[in-house]
């Protein structure tokens, strides 16, 4: 009873939704905002993809919420979760998962670098082809992972993690900052380097270097999450 | 550079990036950085308040694009005001809970850094001028209260963190929706853009939208029956935050609310705000009646402050300059009252698990200073003179009057009986029953006492001089009525290519 | 759009419904989040189909993979059957 | 044809969307409901998405081989704004994941209505 009248509920939100959604037609081209992004993003920012040029410049403010975003899962899962360390066993409390086959372990070992070099050239990439810092990022936690679940002992360096996370946001809202001394317009995340020409490794001035950084931290915050996940002691209490 | 409103956002990221490292130098650091951190937002508010003026609002670009193709954020004499209002009262938070001895090193580094992205998330949703990006801020502040609900792992924490989260995660989507039809018919995200194109989009398209911001930010303002989550978030919290839910939280919730009904969408005279008014009447109502039922303090004190959200919608429903007026007095009241109130209960209930009003016997001997801030508080929300709270709950009376809505303004005095009878239940049993004998209690350290007789301070001299104050709420309330001059600050180019 | 594209649109789109029925209806979670993965791969695909291949490589590499696995974790840390007390 | 493609797309994401808010408010389980939740987001950025397309529109990446020609391009906006959607919603995951695995150390157990303080 009670699911027939979500259901039919439901039905009524999809329908008004649906209404409203079809008379905005798929395919149908819609002008204002995008437009100007499509035409500044090649010409003024030298930046060939424009998805790019938005997250990181245009609407780069979202993108740096958005790091803060992972920032504060990884910082709340930690005081979700973790009490104490447990002392004793140093980092690695009992993982009482059992080892992985040799096979897989050495799929891993030969695998991870790879992804390693994959995700650092959709990183670096981001402003030239598909990809960018969210992307490559990730790549590199799932390089981390297939570690993890491949190794019993292999444990990520809480310290390294830290330290570059740290260092990766610092450096975005440094280059903000940066922004407001030396841009033309001294507002926040301008660019203020040479923006270089089209197509080109060096081209897009600030949005390539804070795509880096971008890569970086959330590469750090997603291992981070998924060591915490990993890491947490499957026997006993939290408390 | 110095006083730029970007530093609200940009200084406490900045922060909470760095006090990882910095712990490793020095642990004490953990805990000053981000009052410093804080302390200087608000002196910087009070700098960009003296800058800013009905005509003249700060609008920061970033990333050097001008409004409608950047984000940009707008600080005027209304969103400055409430900008201000919760920087202040985050640092006041802060000096609070500064010497946070209950707990240890690693959590307490975690806590002052979820603490600063709350008030950082908060600030942002207020002075952003982009609807995309206020979702963002609404998700960094939900995050962060999230887990800091579920910060004490005694308690029920965890349980109250998980209803929030699921309320939190539908507002969030129907807050996605409703940008998303919006931008679906008019092409872009600038608020004041959306406000001008606005008569453009079909009618129904716009009630669908309106509506699904409604309820996502409604629950964020602590709206009946959206408000589940409130009660337990505020009573499974620790008191520091319970008092930044109220005073912070709520605070950017509400403005959410107001700015896309006020700006955004020009629904007010076609049920809009009669919409408003209504849930703004039941909300006060249902809270009131619940709250006099409660028998844990934080509860009644979380279901009053959803009461007196109900008072500001109330106020903000009637869509008259003066409603504002007095919406935003509430709002000022409510967030340095309440957060008093919810400082002092910290230290009354502070050894008893259960956190029971009958458990109160006789504290005004056992606690005098901490009882008599908290009665101070109580006698200030009801509504009684000398103190704010008078001031704001007669012009909101006068604001009915005025409306000839004689039906609200029986409510909201029956109401404020009830408020009385259940407020000086609480004072009874601090002050005129026998104490326990072997009860335990916990004398406040000294920074906590500097915060609330600050508070209690800004209390009475607001209510011996409400002068102080209603310049900057009158400014406030005809920059929030210019829906025109909002558009036309922002936009310049496109405001005057369409008048041509 | 051409034929084939068409095809593998609809395709993908019919998987994505599937799937998340499936993953709603899944007694058994470990099924249930292979379903959600399934979700995020057919949704990938469409994201590619739609000339979003930013959107498809994030969907990809987080809503396949890291996502999946979260899932995974938390039920081994939990309970794998829906009605298991 | 365009009639068709409009309502089988966004009514696809619609029914995805719809049947995560479903699980989400019959599901007894725990994770269920956290699963229900990823699944209402996959429906919704499927919806952002297919509004961002154009019909005969490319990649908005200017690549050397669309250099100098006239080329329609997808709106790009949507697809940043999914991205952004995409990311917060992983962490909103991970935490609601955390938060149930601490529940059930709590409680033994992750179903909704054997945790008393859970209900409403």
């Amino acid at each position: 009873m009670r699911k027939l009248v979500i259901i039919s509920l439901l039905l009524v939100l999809g329908y008004y939704l649906l209404d409203t959604f079809a008379g905005a037609e798929f395919g149908k081209d819609r002008k204002v905002l995008s437009n100007y992004y499509l035409e500044k993003s090649p010409s003024e920012l030298q930046v060939a993809n424009a998805v790019t040029a938005i997250v990181v410049n245009f609407r780069g403010f979202d993108t740096l919420g958005e790091v803060t975003v992972l920032f504060l899962a990884a910082t709340g899962m930690g005081t979700i979760l973790l009490r104490r360390r447990s002392k004793h066993t140093g980092l690695n409390p009992q993982r009482t998962s059992p080892e992985a086959s040799k096979i897989v372990q050495a799929a891993g070992k030969l695998l991870f670098p790879a992804i390693m070099i994959l995700g650092a050239y959709v990183f670096i990439h981001g402003h030239l082809t598909p990809g960018g810092g969210f992307q490559g990022g990730a790549i590199i936690a799932t390089g981390f992972l297939l570690l993890l679940i491949s190794y019993r002992q292999f444990k990520v360096e809480h310290k390294y993690v830290t330290w570059i996370e740290s260092l990766a946001g610092l450096t975005f809202v440094s280059i903000g900052l940066l922004g407001i001394v030396l841009g033309p317009h001294n507002s926040f995340l301008e660019n203020f380097l040479n923006v270089g020409t089209l197509n080109e490794l060096t081209s897009g001035g600030v949005i390539a270097l804070v795509y880096i950084a971008v890569g970086f931290k959330v590469a750090a915050e997603l291992t981070g999450i998924l060591d915490t996940l990993v890491n947490i002691r499957e026997t006993g209490d939290i408390d | 550079m110095v006083a730029n409103p970007i530093l609200y956002i940009a200084l406490p990221l900045f922060t909470a990036f760095l006090v990882p490292l910095l712990a490793k130098l020095w642990k004490p650091l953990v805990r000053i950085i981000p009052g410093l951190v804080l302390a200087y937002l608000a002196v910087m508010s009070v700098v960009l308040m003296q800058q800013v003026g009905p005509d003249k609002p700060i609008i920061t670009m970033i990333a050097g694009w001008k409004a409608p193709w950047g984000i940009n954020l707008v600080f005027t004499s209304f969103s400055g005001f409430i900008a201000s209002l919760i920087s202040i009262l985050a640092f006041f938070i802060w000096l609070y809970s500064f010497k946070f001895k209950k707990v240890e090193f690693d959590d307490a580094q975690k806590y002052f850094i979820l603490f600063m992205l709350l008030t950082a998330g908060s600030i942002g949703v207020v002075l952003t001028g982009d609807i995309f990006n206020m979702f963002v801020f609404v998700e960094i502040t939900s995050l962060s209260a999230y887990a800091l609900t579920a910060f004490y792992k005694g308690r029920d924490g965890a349980e109250a963190a998980f209803k929030f989260l699921l309320i939190g995660s539908f507002s969030s989507i129907m807050l996605l929706l409703g940008i998303t039809i919006l931008y679906a018919y008019t092409g872009t995200l600038n608020m004041a853009q959306l406000a001008m194109l606005m008569p453009q989009v079909p009618m129904h398209a716009k009630i669908v939208s309106f509506l699904l911001f409604f309820v996502a930010l409604g629950i964020e303002a602590e709206m009946f029956p959206l408000n589940g989550w409130a009660p337990d978030a505020y009573s499974q919290a620790p008191g520091p935050i319970a008092a930044s839910f109220a005073g912070i939280l709520a605070k950017a919730g509400i403005y959410a609310l107001i700015r896309v009904s006020y700006t955004i969408f020009d629904l007010g005279n076609d049920g809009g705000f009669e919409l408003l008014l209504v849930m703004g009447l039941i909300t006060m109502v249902v809270s009131e009646l619940v709250a006099m039922r409660q028998e844990n303090l934080r509860r009644m004190l979380a279901y009053s402050s959803m009461g007196q959200m109900g008072l500001i919608m109330i106020a903000f429903g009637l869509g008259t300059k003066e409603g504002i007026y007095a919406g935003l007095f509430i709002m000022f009241n409510h967030a340095v009252i309440k957060s008093l109130l919810f400082l002092a209960s910290a230290y009354l209930v502070y050894y008893t698990s259960r956190k029971k009003i009958s458990d109160l016997d006789g504290f005004g001997k056992l606690l005098p200073l901490t009882s008599l801030l908290f009665g101070l508080g109580a006698f200030a929300i009801v509504g009684l003179p000398p103190f704010s709270g008078f001031w704001s709950k007669l012009s909101l009376l006068i604001a009915t009057a005025d409306n000839h809505m004689e039906f609200v303004l029986a409510t909201i005095l029956a109401v404020s009986v009830i408020e009385i009878i259940y407020y000086f239940r609480v004072l009874g049993r601090l002050y005129f029953r026998k104490a326990n004998t072997e009860i335990k209690v916990r004398k406040p350290t000294w920074n906590s006492v500097v915060t609330m007789i600050s508070l209690a301070i800004v209390i009475i001299a607001v209510g011996l001089h409400p002068d102080l104050i209603t310049g900057l709420l009158h400014n406030a309330a005809n920059t929030l009525a210019d829906k025109a001059g909002y558009i036309q600050k922002i936009i310049p180019d496109l405001f005057s290519q369409t008048l041509n | 759009m051409d034929t084939i594209t068409l095809l593998l649109l609809f395709f993908s789109l019919i998987v994505m419904i599937g799937a998340a029925v499936y993953a709603a209806i899944m007694k058994d979670l470990i099924f249930a989040t292979i379903g959600t993965s399934l979700i995020s791969l057919a949704l990938s695909v469409i994201f590619y189909l739609l000339h979003a291949p930013d959107v498809a490589l994030t969907e990809a590499a987080i809503g396949v993979a890291l996502s999946t696995i979260v899932f995974i974790i938390a039920i081994r840390n939990t309970k794998r059957y829906e009605d298991e007390k | 044809m365009n009639q068709i493609l409009t309502y089988s797309v966004y009514g696809a994401a619609i029914l995805t969307m719809l049947i995560g808010i479903f699980a989400i408010l019959t599901k007894k389980n725990l994770i269920k409901i956290v699963i229900g939740m990823s699944i209402m987001d996959s429906g919704f950025n499927l919806l952002l998405i297919a509004l961002g397309y154009i019909k005969g529109g490319t990649a908005p990446i200017f690549s050397p081989a669309v250099e100098g020609k006239d080329v329609i391009m997808v709106d790009p906006v949507p697809q940043a704004l999914v991205l952004t959607a995409i990311v917060i919603g992983f962490g909103v995951t991970a935490v609601a994941l955390s938060l149930v695995i601490r529940l059930y150390r709590k409680h033994n157990t992750i179903k909704i209505d054997e945790i008393k303080t859970l209900r409403w």
